[in-house]
């Protein structure tokens, strides 16, 4: 007598209900565009810029400090330079810097956080007391320490922020495993014999991800406003490599009367940024995760 | 637990954490490859007054032995002598450290009487077109980086509208002495100097703004997040049940327990704040000791270096011990201790 | 927004911002605020080495001896002097009546105490003694003689010694703390932190940390005063040039440092009440070629090199200065070789010595540093980059603090094939030059980061050092001049031009060819 | 009794304690005393029932009999052998003989993987081939009478009912003797329940099962259970075949359990204890009362009760229970 | 019937999801008298505490409603309920989370005197005797100690407390009709049993009317005259709790009923087939026929409350079927 249940929440034809939530949070919206559009664009920097070999060592004194034109849409610097063409070689400084802090420092966290939250004891209390220290100290001020003391080049800012990095994953990882190992689930998993390993990677990961994704995407932002930064700071790309700090950094003593060649690298700087954060926004209130 | 055994356990936490910091401190400043010794010296120095040199300055002794100098002089108050200015660490630290004080003091108040009403304001009015702006503020502030707010708020009020200074802490021509606090609008107020006040106070504004931005909305949106997140909160629908007023809600029976993860990240955002002072120290040409230390990491000036981020971990450490005290004392589960439940 | 309009909203914003600071237009006239773009490490005159400590020890203190605009040496504390012993004894008399902003007068035993008290030390200028004077050299003779007896006879002695400035013994002892000096105790070197023991024009009335300072004039000051002499000078810090255009804009400062942007000059020029004062200088822009470390070992690529570059363009409109004959500047100056050329871009010319090298056919690379944050040696460098790729050399481009750079200079690995240096003589002697760049002997320091090894240099130098009388002197250098030349261990840029913007009231700019010399303040008045 | 042929689980003086406080040193302030000397025994097939309030330690005492937490004292046997002297809480051997239903099927089951994926875990377990295992994953879902295509499904798709199977289900999967029950209808509807229960039964005749049900329901226990033990503050206090215990409760606090259970029919009523009143509430575990720890909310509260310990006293059948009213006089 | 209090009629709520519209209250009509006690029951997502929600004016963001609410004879304009977030005049709220329904971090004394200050008939009391009303108020839901209560935090409180510190709140309204959502459920049933009582109490000395809404059938009958039981967005039966608990006629009610387990060891039935019917379909039938035993083509169309006796309303088209199959059952 009983009939076959019809599955609730079988697929329905039409929209997916999680792209129709996205959909509707238009600020997201624009966040994933400005950051597909900022990332093709540096991808076809060498194609759509307007001056691409003013990239490598090119003066053209004569050229210098113009404003923005329909020649030079950004206006040209001191060196008589396309301020558009470098801004959007400039990118691909910010997304390098994000791609190694955040690929060296994401998955090394993550293992940590997994491992501190999970096995707890002494792990747990060295890697925490270890993301306290390190929590206390100002990212910049190390990080400027560092790349002082060992070269001033965005190598090693590079590998310095990475190093400062992963903390944030393993505190932010550590704190989910620990609230979700008491979940009901994976003591039924472990109480049918599933492993350490399965448990880890397979019963915890998966609830966690979403978490860690919304962290990476608002991070990518965070990562680039530092490196930002420091290349403000003098520690940036060597020239003649464009970098979007250092830019503004040299742009800045022209002010007010040059404004172009400081604005619109701090602009695209903040765009960037924008791009990234409202995409987290969205992507924090779709999966609905605390991130901080 | 106690009140007060969450306050040693705290207090605990915090020592173990400076001593941690202390050790990183050292250990990064010993791996700077520089010279102290050819710094103090002069660049036209010879070989051998640099050699004396590095042996006074116990340069040549093995690590933890140079560790072990180093905690017990930072136990005497001893940060040793800046190699730049030949002063005592300690001495350029204090006598900076006032002018980057104001500072985070004023931007941390921005943040508190701003940011946080502005959140609740925007929970309050979540998804209207008062949420809508305030949104954009305050994502406006987070993804602006503080130096470029600097500048663009420089060239808006100092250049065109001409109506705010862009650098310095208090103008030439305005007699200070640094006394008593060292900050001037402080200090202009204590003494009733009024012209001191006035002018130093214009001075702090842009940089202020600057720094506070980034952190206003970033609490501004704690703020509003925890807000709507208590809002669906049993109790509050309970509360508006019982017919309590819309203001009286926001600002008080919604705002006090949202205010404890505020709390907690206006603690964690003083980092940030340290760390941008650098920035705007240095757009503003504002003599705190955040562009002191720039300057000493440019100039790699180990003792100078170590000294102002040992101070600024202090800081941090003892900024989030108040933090966790005060969240202790908002909430009365804290305060009073947990009692033990079946 | 038109230039015009904004003008005009700023001239009333700044009424109103005047009005709410409460300036006082007649406190303005009678002090000076003037930028400098680094602060006082130490106002102490036996550590002094870098402009700003200049600036501050040549206004507390006064020297022994003066140099004139022309670098010839003039009477100052020392009313006469002798030369004896073969060019051995130097005698001083002492001019009396000249008393230390304590009030305490002036004596021959402060002189002798000042230069022990330098030797002992052994910092700051003390490396120009340093093998030719030593502390039982210097004594009193009678009540108001002082004499230095040298190791070995010196020409260029007498040009030192406006680096020699005079300290109140007798102030110092009261306040000196104990020390490595034994009953001279610390010299008196932690009380000089922030205090003066001078008899300068100026005294120290504010010195906080050496970023907020603040001269006060010495109204008893032996030279007496010019009518509209500044009461107090304000140096305040900062090297962005956007502050320091508004500051001027709105009044707030009087004087820039040397050190600004062209575009700078270009726009205080355009304010109404401003001009901008330039002076050539003695001080070259050199590119400094690594002649230790390939490809730069290499005369050939060295020259290919200084073929290369477009010098019109740094002495035009990177950093507009005259164009420098050789090594030794200025090219009006009495030993200039006359026969040597001016360097012109010759990319030609160029890639043809860089055939004739050992390296031809090679990919080469150098490394090129300069001070990072200076806007126009980054342009430098950049124009550099690019015209050394023309002819194939590929640059990396590495700024680097000032300090960094002083320590890379002291290895001869580690300093860089090209670096982007200022160097001017220390003291008015072509010796200051020669030895310190050039003579493999002298200590390595980021003067000399060429790494010159060369005996016939050396030998020429010393015979330099000996030689009595212009004429020998100057066959000697004319022979040095030449072959530097031919080496090319560094190749001069452009002659650097101090150029100071100022109130169009400002007057008494007179040009000194030692550092910061020429900004001292007794010399400025004011004058609507 | 059972014949101890049929014993399939039992244990012996079990003690459960936890620190509630510490000092800044790591030291321990404070204790909750949850379990206070528990012994029970199962027989192969029966049904056991634990009711008690909450506080009373019965979800403790079912986690430790599940294995999942050691005891602080105490004996948990299994064939003979110490289960916890003998580490074999996370062996194959346990895991096979004792599974556990949680109460809320919600938190029970990964939100992240399907229902075949959770159901394949303790299949790897026995090295099942991988054609083995969807079989047998089918096979499991038909036992708890789900379609298998909701092999594919997430939990999120599931209903109550249909989660507690899964949960259910995936206990089976290991082939266990005994079912440790926590509550594992309490988060359903009424008439879910009944299919629930209905389905426990069932399994319970086909494949030979034993249940410890723990649940604070004393209706559905009096329907289930074959034995009903009553906790309070951490030991049985009364325990019996379920019949008596219901008919004939001993202990104060079982009465007032009874008379506090809402009731649908006038029948029901009358089997109501009339005299005790619901009043008071269970004291934290910290805070233990000396004596009788039930003395303060007693209605018939001797001076007695407050200094001493009741002993358990056989009431009959296998029925007895901890209360001084039943003590002859002269042995308290 | 005495005077209506509290008239609701024809409350339809709706969402906008990304799926479509979902209808989750469709025509819930109820009504109270003066003095009269009243349950809802219904199982979980049956509308029931919605219902509730919308005559207080706390529906969430989002929702819309459509309906006619009379109080105390006199129609209430649609922006003075639904989502109005203001109390309506003589209708108080006892919320049914103990642990979660007061603020943590503010004194009960705060929580009661910032209600009190909305209240006109306080609003002005000078302090000393707000504060003898107050404690006045704790006293008559069985609080001693009240002076330690008002300084106390929710947390040092135990859960029966802080039930009762709920209900003080609303009583402090002085109220006519007393809306209590599932008091006590959240406690044990010696507590729960108490509260009922308390609240029973309270209604009959003050002469209060009272909403109870309830999951539970056994509390529903406990303390109610009249019920209205809640299916899939709508009243499906209303009668006298007597009537109703002795011959329910929908197949739901009857359905309810036999799947609640009976104290008196009798079994019980096989609970309800199937789950609730989704509220984003629009179904033209009966909302339960899908799982119902009794269905045929009829109920392809909705049925509609009819009325068997004075006083009785059922939604079912088979109601007489219900009504002899349950006699046929009581005879066997």
């Amino acid at each position: 007598m009983t009939a076959v249940p019809t599955p609730r929440g079988a697929r329905r034809t039409g929209e997916h209900p999680g792209w129709y939530r996205f959909r509707k949070n238009r600020p997201a919206l624009i966040g994933l565009g400005l950051v597909l559009l900022i990332g093709l664009a540096t991808l076809l920097a060498p194609w759509i810029a307007p001056y691409p070999h003013q990239i490598g060592p090119f003066v053209n004194f004569s050229a210098a400090n113009q404003p923005p034109s329909w020649a030079h849409l950004m206006g040209t610097d001191t060196a008589g330079r396309d301020v558009l063409t470098r801004v959007l070689f400039g990118y691909r400084t910010s997304f390098l810097l994000m791609l190694v802090v955040l690929g060296i420092g994401v998955p090394l966290g993550v293992l940590l956080g997994l491992a501190a939250g999970y096995f707890g004891g002494w792990t747990e209390a060295i890697l925490m007391r270890l993301t306290d220290v390190f929590l206390a100290l100002p990212p910049l001020a190390v990080v400027l320490a560092v790349t002082s003391a060992l070269a001033p080049s965005l190598g090693t800012a590079m590998l310095a922020l990475a190093a400062l990095w992963w903390t944030w994953y393993a505190r932010l990882v550590h704190g989910l495993v620990r609230s979700i190992k008491k979940e009901d689930f994976i003591l039924a998993a472990r109480r049918s014999g599933a492993s350490t390993g399965h448990i880890l990677f397979r019963e915890i990961l998966p609830n966690i991800i979403s978490t860690i994704a919304v962290k990476i995407t608002l991070d990518a932002g965070f990562v680039i406003l530092l490196g930002a930064g420091l290349s403000f700071l003098g520690l940036g790309a060597r020239p003649p490599t464009p970098d979007l700090g250092t830019m503004v950094a040299d742009g800045a003593n022209y002010l007010p009367e040059m404004w172009w060649e400081a604005i619109f690298p701090g602009f695209a700087i903040l765009v960037l940024i924008l791009g990234f954060n409202l995409l987290g926004d969205g992507l924090r209130d779709y999966f609905d995760v605390e991130v901080l | 637990m106690t009140y007060l055994s969450y306050i040693a356990n705290k207090l605990g936490l915090a020592l173990l954490t400076l001593f941690g910091l202390s050790l990183i401190i050292f250990l990064i400043s010993h791996v700077i490859p520089g010279d102290p010794a050819r710094l103090e010296l002069g660049p036209l120095a010879t070989q051998a007054q640099v050699l004396n040199l590095r042996r006074e300055l116990g340069l040549n002794l093995p690590l933890p032995v140079q560790y072990g100098n180093y905690l017990w002089g930072l136990l005497h108050g001893n940060f040793g002598i800046s190699l730049v200015t030949q002063h005592n660490v300690w001495h350029d630290i204090a006598t900076r450290l006032p002018a980057t004080l104001e500072l985070v003091l004023a931007a941390t108040l921005l943040i508190l009487v701003i940011g946080v009403p502005l959140g609740a304001l925007a929970a309050r009015y979540q998804n209207s077109w008062i949420d809508g702006l305030f949104r954009l503020l305050s994502i406006g502030g987070v993804v602006t980086p503080s130096f470029f707010a600097g500048i663009l708020l420089q060239i808006v009020f100092g250049y065109f509208l001409n109506v705010l200074p862009v650098s310095g802490e208090v103008a030439l021509g305005v007699p200070y002495s640094g006394h008593p606090t060292g900050m001037p609008v402080l200090d202009g107020l204590l003494r009733g100097n009024w012209p001191l006040f006035l002018n130093a106070l214009r001075h702090l504004i842009l940089p202020a703004v600057s720094l506070a931005l980034a952190d206003l909305g970033q609490v501004a949106r704690i703020t509003r997040a925890s807000m709507i997140d208590v809002s669906r909160k049993e109790y509050v629908r309970a509360q508006r049940s019982y017919g309590l007023s819309d203001a009286s809600m926001t600002f008080k029976y919604m705002l006090k327990p949202s205010f404890i993860p505020s709390l907690t990240l206006l603690g964690l955002a003083f980092a940030s704040l340290l760390g941008n002072a650098f920035l705007v120290e240095l757009v503003f040409s504002w003599p705190g000791i955040a562009s002191y230390a720039a300057k000493a990491i440019l100039q790699k000036d180990i003792n100078a270096v170590m000294g102002v981020v040992l101070v600024f971990g202090v800081f941090f450490v003892v900024t989030n011990f108040l933090v966790d005290i005060l969240a202790g004392y908002v909430n009365p589960r804290l305060r009073l201790g947990t009692q033990a439940e079946g | 927004m038109g230039r015009g309009k904004r003008y005009r909203t700023g001239r009333w914003a700044a009424a109103l911002s005047i009005a709410l600071m409460g300036f006082s237009a007649s406190g303005l006239a009678r002090s000076l605020t003037l930028n400098a773009v680094q602060t006082f490490g130490t106002i102490d005159p036996a550590k002094m080495t870098d402009y700003t400590q200049y600036l501050a020890v040549v206004n507390l203190y006064d020297d022994l001896v003066y140099a004139s605009p022309s670098g010839k040496i003039i009477p100052h504390l020392a009313s006469s002097w002798t030369v004896g012993d073969g060019g051995k004894a130097y005698t001083f008399k002492i001019r009396p009546g000249i008393r230390f902003h304590d009030g305490m007068p002036l004596t021959a035993a402060d002189v002798v105490y000042s230069m022990r008290r330098l030797l002992a030390i052994d910092q700051g200028p003390a490396f120009l003694w340093q093998g030719v004077l030593k502390p039982s050299g210097v004594t009193q003779v009678g009540s108001n003689q002082v004499r230095f007896t040298l190791i070995h006879p010196y020409s260029p002695f007498l040009a030192t010694l406006p680096l020699l400035f005079v300290l109140n013994e007798k102030q110092l002892v009261k306040h000196q703390k104990s020390g490595p000096y034994g009953k001279w105790g610390d010299y008196g070197q932690s009380w000089l932190l922030n205090h003066d023991a001078g008899s300068g024009p100026y005294t120290l009335r504010t010195f906080v940390d050496g970023s907020q300072v603040t001269f006060q004039r010495f109204a008893g000051y032996w030279m007496g005063w010019p009518k509209g002499a500044f009461n107090t000078v304000n140096v305040i810090f900062t090297n962005n040039d956007s502050t320091v255009l508004s500051l001027a804009r709105t009044g707030r400062l009087q004087l820039t440092s040397q050190f600004q942007a062209p575009e700078t000059y270009k726009t205080l020029a355009s304010f109404p009440n401003w001009k901008v004062v330039k002076a050539p200088s003695n001080t070259i822009f050199y590119l400094k070629l690594n002649t230790q470390k390939p490809p730069t070992d290499s005369r050939r690529v060295r020259w290919a090199i200084a073929y290369a570059i477009h010098y019109a363009t740094i002495q035009h409109s990177l950093y507009p200065g005259a164009a420098p004959r050789g090594l030794l500047a200025p090219p009006g100056s009495a030993f200039s070789n006359p026969n040597i050329p001016e360097l012109h871009q010759d990319l030609a010319k160029a890639k043809a010595e860089l055939a004739k090298s050992r390296y031809a056919g090679k990919k080469l690379h150098i490394t090129l540093t300069y001070v990072a944050g200076t806007a126009f040696e980054q342009q430098v460098a950049l124009l550099l980059q690019s015209d050394l790729a023309k002819i194939g050399i590929q640059v990396s481009i590495v700024p680097a603090p000032w300090n960094r750079i002083t320590q890379l200079a002291t290895s001869k690995s580690q300093t860089p094939n090209a670096s982007e240096v200022f160097f001017g003589p220390t003291y008015p002697s072509p010796n200051s030059v020669f030895y310190t760049q050039y003579d493999s002997n002298a200590p390595h320091t980021w003067a000399s980061m060429a790494w010159l090894h060369d005996p016939q240099v050396n030998r020429l130098i010393v015979q330099a050092q000996d030689a009595s009388g212009f004429a020998q002197q100057k066959a000697i250098y004319d022979k040095l001049q030449a072959i530097l030349f031919r080496l090319m261990p560094d190749v001069p840029l452009v002659v650097q031009t101090y150029e100071y913007g100022m109130l169009k009231s400002i007057h008494g700019y007179t040009y000194n060819p030692i550092q910061s010399f020429d900004m001292n303040f007794h010399n400025l008045y004011w004058a609507p | 009794m059972s014949s101890p042929s049929d014993l399939v689980l039992s244990a012996e003086g079990l003690q459960q304690s936890f620190a509630v406080a510490r000092s800044v040193a790591g030291r321990t302030k404070g204790w909750l005393r949850v379990l206070r000397g528990v012994s029970l025994e199962l027989a192969r097939g029966e049904i056991f029932g634990l009711a008690g309030e909450s506080g009373s330690g019965k979800s403790t005492l079912g986690r430790i009999l599940a294995g999942i937490d050691r005891p602080l004292g105490g004996r948990l046997l299994l064939g003979g052998r110490d289960v916890f002297g003998d580490r074999l809480e996370n062996s194959l051997l346990f895991k096979r003989t004792v599974q556990m239903v949680f109460q809320d099927p919600s938190s029970s089951l990964n939100p992240r993987r399907t229902t075949g994926q959770t159901l394949e875990v303790p299949l790897q377990v026995l090295r099942l081939a991988r054609g083995q295992r969807s079989a047998r994953v089918a096979e499991l879902l038909d036992l708890v009478e789900l379609d298998p295509r909701y092999a594919l499904q997430y939990p999120s798709t599931l209903s109550g009912g249909q989660k507690q199977r899964v949960a259910l289900a995936r206990a089976l999967a290991l082939n266990p003797q005994v079912l440790i029950l926590d509550e594992p209808t309490s988060a359903l509807d009424v008439s879910v329940q009944a299919k629930i229960i209905k389905l426990l039964l069932r399994l319970r005749s086909q494949l030979g099962l034993s249940y410890v049900l723990i649940s604070h329901d004393l209706s559905l226990m009096r329907n289930v259970a074959d034995r009903t033990s009553v906790m309070y503050l951490g030991r049985i206090v009364e325990a019996g075949p379920t019949p008596r215990i219901f008919q004939g409760p001993q202990h104060p606090y079982t009465q007032m359990l009874l008379a506090a259970v809402p009731t649908l029919t006038p029948d029901e009523e009358a089997l109501k204890p009339a005299k005790v009143q619901p009043v008071g509430e269970i004291p934290s575990p910290s805070r233990i009362p000396s004596g009788c720890s039930f003395h303060p909310r007693c209605p018939f509260a001797m001076p007695v009760c407050s200094d001493q310990a009741p002993p358990a006293v056989p009431k009959g059948e296998g029925q007895f229970a901890e209360c001084h009213l039943g003590v002859p006089a002269g042995r308290a | 019937m005495a005077e209506a209090l509290l008239e609701l009629e024809g409350l339809r709520v709706e969402f906008r999801g990304p799926r479509g519209i979902s209808r989750v209250l469709d025509g819930v009509s109820l009504r109270v008298a003066a003095g009269e006690r009243v349950a809802v029951v219904g199982e979980t997502g049956c509308g029931k505490s919605l219902t509730v929600l919308a005559i207080l004016g706390l529906l969430p963001q989002g929702a819309r409603f459509r309906g006619r609410l009379r109080l105390l004879g006199r129609e209430v304009p649609a922006a003075e309920w639904g989502r109005s977030k203001r109390p309506l005049p003589g209708v108080a709220m006892v919320f049914q989370q103990p642990m979660s329904s007061l603020n943590p971090v503010f004194t009960v004394g705060d929580q009661l005197r910032a209600v009190a200050r909305t209240l006109p008939h306080l609003r002005a009391l000078p302090a000393p005797r707000l504060r003898a009303r107050l404690l006045e108020v704790l006293s008559a839901v069985q609080l001693a100690d009240g002076d330690r209560i008002l300084r106390s935090y929710p947390f040092q409180l135990s859960g029966g407390m802080r039930q009762r510190i709920l209900i003080a709140l609303a009583l402090l309204k002085e109220p006519k009709l007393l809306i209590a959502d599932e008091p006590g459920t959240a406690l044990d049933v010696t507590l729960q049993a108490e509260i009922l009582g308390l609240l029973d109490h309270l209604v009959r000395t003050q002469q209060l009317a009272l909403l109870h809404i309830t999951h539970n059938l056994g509390v529903a009958r406990a303390t109610t005259d009249r019920v209205y039981v809640m299916y899939a967005g709508s009243v499906v039966e209303e009668a006298a709790a007597e009537q109703l608990f002795s011959s329910p006629l929908h197949p739901y009610t009857a359905g309810l009923m036999r799947s609640v387990p009976r104290l008196d060891g009798s079994g019980f039935g096989e609970g309800i087939d199937g789950t609730l019917p989704s509220y984003l379909e629009v179904d033209l039938g009966c909302r339960f026929r899908q799982r119902c035993t009794f269905r045929d083509s009829r109920c392809e169309e909705k049925p509609e409350l009819s009325s068997p006796s004075p006083e009785r309303r059922v939604a079912c088209h088979h109601w007489e079927l219900v009504r002899a199959a349950a006699a046929l059952e009581e005879r066997v």
